[in-house]
């Protein structure tokens, strides 16, 4: 039994983002060879031309659909997150952290039934400040999202470099 | 590395929480820390006396578990070390510990917790709010706008937002006999404090909760207050998230609150005196509260809870 | 975009036996390109050494994990019944026949909830008794857990058992 095709089991049938120490507590293996296999496992689909890639986000990986086959796919899925509140969370990632009053002056008066939302998800955190509430990403923000970021401030410079690729591809007023 | 070293490291730990104390910190912060730092120092010079407190000798305990694995104090594997900690304690055949030991993990993870809000709030960009200190935003709409757009224009006016939901499996397992005794255990646990609750609740009512239909409504008023807020996630919480109706709803949640704190399950401030929005936090963190410990704070808080008037 | 990457992806995010119609309906193709692209699939997985395999059962279709991995798989997967509802159907398991309005006593007002879970699920029986519902445990709960057990009073007894063991364990102040 090759370890990597253990490791592919595992992060096949885990339930979330799972850590080296996670695959070692469930596989046993040491922490050196789960990260030889985890490298041959990301060469080996993430080269390919498969629907299914292996994404790192800071410490966790997980085994997901590769974007361009993810609207096909997602309708078997459930997804949780309603497409309208994807632009909003992308705006308080950029912003991070901010004040859900300035995130009115940016979305109206839709913010507040967004910020409910992600906070019910698990994606945004609200704590009083002043009158308004301070909006931050959390760690679920991260691997929903497939991030490769282990702090708020990654995802923001990785949400600045999207918005940098996206004025360079289609600048729109 | 070695003993002397992990001392200094733990050192260095403890003395960097001391210099974060705030103004606003409980006011015996500074001094329970002093007594770590005494402690950790007395370990390192081999001068340290067993104490005859349970809570201080599982701090010992605590300390020595950290130094002696060579455990990161940033960044300790909590399982790891209750698992370590529990292994510990059972050797030495102390029941004791084994509270106080509960009461360690907490105020450790609290500590741990702390360390990454003061983090965020030195990487925090607080010009904007820095220049409206004091005032009141709502004047200056007129002449200043103060967010700065930036590159998340982009994002704002893009019809595709940059992010994805990813597309993963949901993996479901079949229940083994260890997590239905697991989950036994648990809930076991669970009812047995609401049965305590529910005693607490007979000895202490009010008079004028004598009528049995009332007393019997406050206790599941409370038992479903305490629900919704189990569903209002981590952090502190508005009350008005809680609001659900009318006018008795809202009775009925304040009222609640102010039991649920009498009992030591959370914690309720008023930022604006006196008609301000009222927050309550649970707490010990999130995670644990659903777990056994909190269950045993709870048993032993019913025990203390002053008699309700 | 090659067809049997569109249904690799949606048999891996469907993460249940799915049938063509159900692949048809989420990819828009047509049903003969689908059975060739499952046919495809079906040589690459099970061929390979990989540890995920492409599986039918009757007409419906499922990736899944191979025997030989599915043991180191199973842990990081989540629990099929929720921790929770868990507990509840324990409980019942100990006091049962117990009435519903007991079980609220005891957990409060998510027994209801639970119970129909755990109804839906074949675990527990819910018969009216009085104002209220009794509540037993089902043979599927026996095979569920496998317990030792051919009666109510066995799983009972059984429990009562752990219940003695657990508090000699771990006794509380």
């Amino acid at each position: 039994m090759r370890t990597e095709r253990i490791v592919e089991a595992e992060l096949f049938s885990a339930a979330k983002p799972v850590t080296v120490t996670d695959l070692q507590t469930a596989s046993g293996l040491d922490a050196r060879t789960i990260r030889g296999a985890l490298k041959r496992l990301m060469d080996e689909y993430n080269g390919s031309d498969r629907a299914i890639e292996i994404a790192k986000m800071g410490p966790r990986y997980a085994m997901q659909v590769k974007k361009e086959y993810s609207t096909q796919a997602g309708r078997l899925a459930e997804l949780k997150v309603p497409k309208d509140v994807l632009k909003t969370a992308s705006l308080i990632a950029y912003y991070q952290p901010v004040l859900q009053s300035k995130m009115f002056d940016l979305v109206g008066a839709k913010i507040y039934d967004h910020v409910k939302q992600l906070v019910d998800l698990g994606l945004v955190k609200a704590r009083p400040k002043r009158k308004s509430v301070e909006l931050t990403t959390t760690k679920r923000f991260i691997e929903t999202f497939g991030i490769d970021a282990r702090s708020r401030q990654d995802v923001k410079a990785w949400l600045e470099e999207q918005a940098a690729k996206l004025s360079g591809k289609s600048p729109r007023t | 590395m070695s003993f002397t070293s992990e001392c200094t490291n733990v050192l260095g730990h403890l003395m960097f929480h001391k210099s974060i104390i705030e103004d606003d910190a409980a006011p015996d912060r500074e001094s329970k820390i002093e007594g770590y730092l005494h402690m950790v120092d007395e370990m390192q010079k081999g001068t340290l006396v067993d104490s005859d407190d349970p809570f201080e000798r599982s701090v010992a305990v605590v300390f020595e578990l950290v130094v002696n694995n060579k455990m990161n104090p940033w960044d300790i594997n909590l399982i790891e070390f209750s698992k370590m900690y529990l292994a510990r304690v059972r050797k030495a055949g102390d029941l004791n510990l084994i509270i106080a030991g509960k009461l360690v993990y907490m105020a450790w993870e609290i500590l741990k917790l702390q360390t990454e809000q003061v983090l965020q709030r030195v990487d925090r960009p607080e010009h904007v709010d820095i220049m409206f200190d004091g005032w009141d935003p709502d004047h200056l709409d007129l002449f200043v706008d103060p967010f700065e757009l930036g590159a998340g224009e982009v994002i704002l006016r893009t019809n595709d937002a940059p992010i994805d939901e990813k597309v993963r499996r949901k993996s479901e397992r079949p229940v083994t006999l260890i997590d239905l005794l697991d989950a036994f255990e648990e809930a076991k646990k669970e009812s047995d404090i609401r049965k305590e609750l529910a005693k607490f609740m007979e000895k202490y009512r009010r008079p004028e909760f004598e009528d049995k239909s009332h007393k019997e409504s406050l206790e599941e008023d409370i038992a479903e207050v305490w629900e919704r807020i189990q569903t209002c996630g981590q952090g502190s919480v508005p009350i008005t998230d809680l609001y659900n109706g009318g006018k008795e709803d809202r009775v009925k949640v304040f009222v609640s609150i102010l039991y649920l704190a009498r009992m030591g399950k959370l914690h309720i401030w008023q930022e604006k005196m006196p008609f301000g929005e009222v927050f309550l936090e649970v707490k010990v963190p999130w995670d644990i509260a659903q777990l056994e410990d909190a269950t045993a704070a709870t048993a032993m808080k019913v025990e203390e809870v002053p008699v309700v008037k």
